[in-house]
């Protein structure tokens, strides 16, 4: 890796994802079911990874995350409505499609990141126990303005919006943001959320910039977050205020409590474990209950969801507060060589 | 930032060839490949899939359409199933969210197979399915999902019960006709798309016919205090309030009126028609009016059988989601049996004739758009019972 | 003028029952500068109690004094049991971890509470709400005009709770040994355990007092708006820590008078301007709260040590 | 004599009715070399946190390089030379030592605009927006960019910070700690790894408070030559909070005594040794510490 030229480093890893899901969307084209669970899943990611960014790498706490996410979808969804009947001319319709898709999602991130400046701007010089309330706070008003605007299709939400979305736009904004997270940890950037998450008085005396950084990195999460819901709103039929509450906001809180403040890595297998557990779960007793019984506690895995969820926060930080992974990654646990490796190429 | 953007597009036109194929044979979409339609001749069993939110604060109403749905088969069982073939049902809940109900329908459609799909009571969540049994091409029943959009969504998706337009208009008519009331205050729930549908008509309708709106007011789900809200319109000074929401809130809302000093009559829909409405509101909702698909009391035999059997099951009187979850599962059944064979087309089809179905909310016949067109009834609260008052006709 | 009576009314009788749950939040971040987010939903089991008890015993006797009380002192022993183990196994474990580790065992308890209620199987109540038996029969208590404004008992007794439960409250801590405990245990609680407090047992009294506290208000809610349903909790508690933080957290009356002007604003956001934004006030008026004056209306602004 | 680098005139504040500090003076010119000494609770930290911007004075001026920081922010002051360390050690606790030093280390290239055509705008405009606050945030949304497109301008840099910090190691005798966690350093090399973090923000004035506290003899005798050895090395005023005499008395050409937030004393250390009013405010300090009790508020 290090005979990489520097200049080629950035993008490389990009185009080589790129050409990789590319090949894999070939393969899964038509298995719909497997496509729509591994777009829920990888929402899940990039929303947990960008939480991750502002509660594990700046160690503030924010449980909006929903909110940022109804944004972007409700923006995004607004956006691709009316561009629906619109197409670039000279394409083949699924590419101006996807290049449509793409202005919506950026758009999207781009509205949610302005949210989060706004919401950033004044809330984060508070003490983290206020902000993570002010957050939540932020997250319910986003819910109560939208169910009030007929733009927004208030309680009913927004339906027909084009359903582009695919397996590879999905997985290539997952890449993306674990890629966007892993440079910033290994960027003076980084180093200063680090700082600020680890001793704020400190980080202040040393010359950080505490709330500018803390305000920067509040964006970058809600853009991404903005993304994700944008992505949401083109695979999922219709949305409405229902799926963007507070109980959302949780299970993103989850899943990075659960992988781990500050691990990437870890916010990533929690977000899939997370995600697949119920589904997994629902088809084993199906295997093994038989059709009569087998439905009924597949009932179950349902209803017994957000108690577990719940439960699983507690025995976490009981037992393992520093989640899954701690605030390593995967990597760091791999031989000498490897990490030396990792160093040769920053 | 150029840069990125620049390799995703080229991600996007990678993409594009990567598509083609799949765009040419249905719109994109989660389900958006046709399932292989399930071989009737497996097995001596037909799987029929439900989607309801079995959690959250919509609990309630998945609760009754399952049991509903489930009388109606057990039944169909006990009379020798359809083409001989016991009838199976699978469940799944969507905790009251759109992308769940997706998920809960594509797995039904492409895992389980199943030969149609039966669902939710809000309108979101049966959109939502719609969009995945209509690409994948099975036919889709909801029972109480009254807003018209639902059934826009392609020629697989069917609708047992009336809608909003029609609902609100009933009520309406039976405000300036028979209650010659000129002033109605309106509250509505923000957080249910069927609030905020019946609403929308009946201010429309009521003011057609020459009333006037006097005071909208809201109110979420899971709220108990509308006192504010019920002081503010008893300013207005109303000589109706029109409350289109669930029992769960319109019990206590009835206390509260009552409580401030509010006499004039309340009037609502479908939505209150449960039991729960008189444990909750107990002697403050009587006297008020509602519009409906059926009366319980309907001396006709199978309404009566089916009363009494439901009692029999679950214990209480059915609320509307309970009996028209029902005929839902009449008609798919009737459908099934009327069907040549059991691949999903010819059941669709079979679905599309039904004409004059006796279901225990008044026979179901379906029009080309796939609404049931069937008349309503208005009924007035009365102690511990809904009387009848009057049948209103399309 | 009736409207705005009446909706003066409405407001503190809306307020009270913040005031209760928020005295109970504030007692606890007090003494253990934790966000108690379960605070509502303890509520909630305790109105559950209540229901269950008041079932019981029956339609007579439930509305007997007697009746009554044992209802209040069965929710609020329960409760305060609740609290203990709360307290005791979530809590007490993670005191010497940093605060968020403790917020987010708070809100992981919130939802085991608020979404285990709403199961359908073994004693769990599921999801639909239920009647709460009238125990204490509502009377007009005082009628305005041509019944314009009509004040209810029970409006009247909730208040009267609410102040007399501030009165003690406040006496308990500045008058009483224990309140002595309390305020050098939330000053510095290792400090306090040098000089012999025993931490562990007033930090445990502190939440058995607050969880009792938060059974009674939920009594008191229940009866205001006739229901119990396993979510009610989550709402009040938001909106009893928002009124709160308002009054200066930490501190009992500006947790009442807090609570109160909390309920009246929303009172009057619904009565006089659109009732759809009423969920975005308390929340709006939280961050107001924080920018202008982060110490709330009676805290004091405290030096960050360095 | 060279302008002062750091210069306090008349400056006090109050908590609430409690007086911390008042009528504060001092000014430190480089070479200096002064001592900030006094019983528990006199005063000496809160004075650290005036100048560094923790707190804001309620009376008199504090400026650093001549410029009036008054108001500023912590982190502004530190970026105009002025650096500390802390009496309870405030490290970067899971990060490795090497990370510690990397986060104070500038990038004094910014990609943009150049460092010195900011702090030029800056001194043209005050107040929190226009221009300057403009380039700057320019600056920062282009560093973000390279840093997230990893430019080879960006490796470079990095590059030449992790050279930097390895340096500032090197001069604390820290080295062999590159990659260890902060948290696992014995007790002495956290205090040098605290002075390390300090200078590689690239300070005029440094503020030590009691950078020996908690050592044995040795490291302090050790710790007596850096401090005088980073005086001369790095051009810088330093100004020291100790509690041990000796030290102080050691190295200090000037030393200033608080006691109850007034200044006692102030100058040559025989002279501030044999001053009465020092004598009786310590004998009454060393009498209480004799009895195991602490003065509520100690270390403010």
């Amino acid at each position: 890796m290090a005979s990489i030229p520097a200049p080629l480093r950035g993008v490389l890893p990009v185009l080589l994802a790129l050409v990789v899901l590319a090949g894999l969307q070939l393969f899964v084209g038509d298995l719909p079911f497997f496509v729509y669970v591994s777009s829920l899943v990888g929402v899940n990611i990039i929303l947990a990874v960008s939480l991750n960014i502002v509660n594990g790498m700046t160690g503030q706490f924010s449980i909006g995350h929903a909110g940022f996410m109804a944004v972007g979808a409700y923006v995004g969804g607004k956006l691709a409505l009316e561009m629906k009947d619109l197409a670039i001319a000279g394409l083949p319709s699924a590419a101006s499609d996807q290049l449509q898709l793409l202005a919506s999602l950026a758009v999207g991130g781009a509205a949610a990141a302005l949210a989060g400046f706004l919401v950033g701007l004044p809330s984060l010089r508070l003490r983290g126990d206020y902000l993570a309330i002010v957050t939540l706070g932020f997250g319910e008003m986003i819910r109560v303005i939208v169910s009030n605007l007929e733009v927004f299709g208030r309680a009913l939400g927004l339906s027909g919006i084009p359903q582009t979305s695919s397996f590879m736009m999905i997985w290539a904004w997952v890449f993306l943001v674990v890629l966007v997270a892993r440079r910033i940890q290994d960027s003076a950037h980084g180093r200063s959320l680090l700082a600020i998450r680890e001793d704020e008085v400190a980080a202040e005396a040393m010359g950080v910039d505490t709330t500018g950084y803390k305000v920067r990195a509040f964006v970058i999460s809600s853009f991404f977050a903005g993304v994700a819901g944008a992505l949401f709103a083109h695979f999922v039929p219709i949305i409405n205020p229902g799926s963007f509450t507070f109980v959302k906001s949780i299970e993103v809180v989850t899943m990075v409590v659960a992988g781990g403040l500050g691990s990437i890595t870890g916010s990533i297998v929690a977000a899939v474990v997370l995600t697949l557990l119920p589904e997994v779960l629902r088809s084993l007793f199906l295997q093994v209950g038989g059709l009569e019984g087998g439905a009924a506690l597949a009932q179950k895995v349902d209803q017994i969801r957000m108690p577990v969820y719940g439960l699983l926060l507690v025995i976490l930080m009981l037992a393992r507060p520093q989640g899954l992974f701690g605030s390593r990654e995967f990597w760091d646990a791999l031989p000498r060589w490897w990490t030396r490796f990792r160093r040769a190429a920053p | 930032m150029r840069t990125l953007l620049a390799a995703t597009a080229a991600a996007a036109v990678l993409l594009g060839a990567g598509c083609e194929k799949k765009s040419a044979t249905a719109p994109a979409g989660p389900a958006a490949a046709p399932a292989p339609a399930p071989a009737p001749s497996a097995g001596n069993t037909v799987l029929i899939g439900e989607v309801f939110s079995l959690t959250g604060d919509k609990a309630t109403f998945g609760i009754s359409s399952r049991n509903g749905i489930e009388m109606a088969v057990k039944e169909a069982n006990a009379a020798g199933g359809v083409k001989g073939k016991k009838i199976e049902t699978r469940v799944y809940d969507d905790q009251g969210k759109p992308e769940e109900a997706a998920n809960a329908t594509t797995r039904l459609v492409n895992q389980d197979q199943v030969v149609l799909v039966l669902g939710e009571v809000a309108s979101s969540n049966s959109i939502a399915m719609a969009h995945v049994a209509q690409p994948a091409q099975v036919p889709m029943i909801t029972p109480t999902s009254t807003n018209p959009k639902v059934t826009e969504v392609g020629d697989y998706i069917f609708r047992v019960c009336f809608i909003d337009p029609f609902q609100g208009f009933v009520m309406a008519k039976f405000a300036r006709d028979n209650l010659k009331l000129n002033k109605v205050a309106v509250l509505r729930d923000l957080r249910s798309d069927y609030s905020t549908g019946l609403t929308d008509v009946f201010t429309r309708k009521f003011t057609e016919m020459g009333g006037k709106i006097v005071a909208v007011e809201t109110y979420n789900q899971g709220d108990s205090d509308f006192r504010g809200q019920l002081t503010a319109i008893k300013r207005a000074g109303p000589d109706g309030i029109y409350i289109p929401g669930y029992y769960n809130e319109v019990g206590v809302i009835a206390k509260q009126a009552r409580e401030l000093g509010l006499t004039v009559p309340l009037m609502g829909g479908d939505g209150w028609d449960s039991e729960k409405l008189f444990e909750l509101g107990g002697s403050a909702v009587e006297g008020h009016y509602l519009s409906n698909h059926y009366s319980a009391d309907d001396p006709s035999p199978r309404v009566r059988k089916f009363v009494a059997d439901y009692k029999a099951a679950y214990g209480s009187v059915p609320d509307a989601l309970a009996t028209i979850a029902y005929d839902a599962a009449g008609v798919a059944i009737a459908a099934m049996r009327r069907a040549p064979d059991l691949s999903r087309k010819s059941i669709r089809d079979a679905i599309a004739q039904t004409k004059d179905y006796p279901g225990v909310g008044g026979s179901v016949t379906l029009d080309e758009r796939r609404n049931a067109v069937k008349p309503a009834v208005v009924l007035k609260v009365g102690k511990g019972k809904f009387d009848y008052v009057t049948t209103i006709n399309p | 003028m009736g409207e705005f009576v009446q909706h003066l009314i409405n407001g503190l009788a809306a307020g009270t029952i913040y005031a209760l749950v928020a005295l109970g939040y504030t007692m606890v971040y007090g003494v253990l500068k934790l966000i108690n987010f379960a605070h509502g939903d303890v509520m909630m089991v305790g109105t559950f109690f209540a229901y269950a008890v008041a079932r019981g015993l029956g339609r007579p006797a439930n509305t007997s004094f007697l009746g009554v009380t044992v209802i209040f002192l069965v929710a609020m022993a329960g409760c305060a049991l609740l609290g203990l183990v709360i307290e005791r196994f979530a809590y007490r474990p993670l005191r010497e971890k940093p605060r968020l580790t403790a917020l987010i065992t708070a809100i992981g308890i919130s939802f085991t509470l608020s979404y285990g209620f709403q199961l359908d199987f073994g004693p769990l109540p599921g999801a639909a709400p239920r009647a709460f038996p009238e125990i204490i029969p509502p009377r007009e208590w005082l009628i305005l005009g041509d019944r314009a404004v009509v004040i209810w008992n029970w409006q009247v007794i909730s208040l009267g709770i609410a102040l007399l439960l501030m009165v003690a409250l406040q006496s308990l801590v500045y008058r009483t040994r224990f309140g002595r405990a309390m305020r050098a245990v939330s000053f510095d609680h290792r400090t306090a355990a040098l000089m012999g407090i025993p931490v562990d047992r007033v930090i445990a009294l502190t939440f058995m007092l607050g969880s009792a506290l938060a059974a009674g208000a939920g009594i008191l809610f229940a009866l205001k708006d006739t229901v119990v349903q396993p979510l009610m909790g989550l709402y009040v508690g938001l909106k009893a820590f928002v009124a709160a933080v308002i009054g200066g957290i930490g501190n009992v009356p500006g947790a009442v008078v807090g609570g109160l002007l909390l309920g009246l604003v929303e009172e009057f956001v619904v009565g006089y301007s659109a009732s759809s934004w009423r969920d975005a006030v308390a929340f709006s008026f939280l961050i107001l709260v924080l920018l202008v004056r982060p110490s709330g209306l009676f805290g004091r602004a405290t030096a960050e040590k360095v | 004599m060279t302008a002062p680098l750091l210069e306090a005139q008349g400056v006090g504040i109050h908590f609430g009715g409690l007086k911390a500090l008042s009528g504060f003076d001092l000014s430190i010119g480089q070479g200096d070399l002064k001592g900030l000494i006094g019983p528990n609770g006199a005063g000496k930290t809160t004075a650290f946190n005036v100048l560094t911007g923790v707190y804001l004075p309620s009376a008199g001026t504090v400026r650093v390089m001549g410029e009036v920081v008054n108001g500023m922010k912590p982190h502004q002051i530190n970026r105009r030379g002025l650096a500390r360390t802390f009496q309870n050690i405030r490290l970067f606790k899971s990060l490795t030592a090497l990370d510690n030093v990397r986060v104070a280390c500038l990038a004094d290239s910014y990609p943009v605009f150049s460092r010195r055509r900011l702090d030029g705008a800056r001194r043209g405009s005050t107040g929190r927006f226009g221009l300057p606050a403009a380039m700057a945030a320019l600056n920062n949304y282009v560093d973000w960019w390279r840093a997230l497109l990893l430019t080879p301008g960006f490796q470079e840099e990095e590059r030449e910070l992790t050279r930097r910090a390895d340096g500032f190691l090197e001069v604390m005798g820290l080295h062999h700690r590159r990659d260890e966690e902060a948290r696992n350093l014995p007790y002495g090399e956290q205090r040098r790894l605290e002075i390390a973090r300090a200078l590689a923000t690239g300070p005029r004035v440094l503020l030590l408070d009691e950078p020996a506290a908690g050592m044995n003899t040795r490291e302090k005798s050790d710790l007596m030559v850096l401090i005088r050895e980073l005086r001369t090395r790095f051009e810088l005023g330093i100004l020291v909070i100790e509690h041990d005499m000796k030290l102080v008395m050691g190295i200090c050409e000037d030393i200033t005594v608080l006691d109850y937030g007034e200044t006692i004393a102030r100058g040559a250390p025989e002279r501030v040794r044999s001053d009465p009013k020092v004598i009786e405010a310590y004998l009454g300090d060393s009498y209480l510490a004799a009895h195991g009790m602490s003065v509520p508020g100690a270390g403010r």
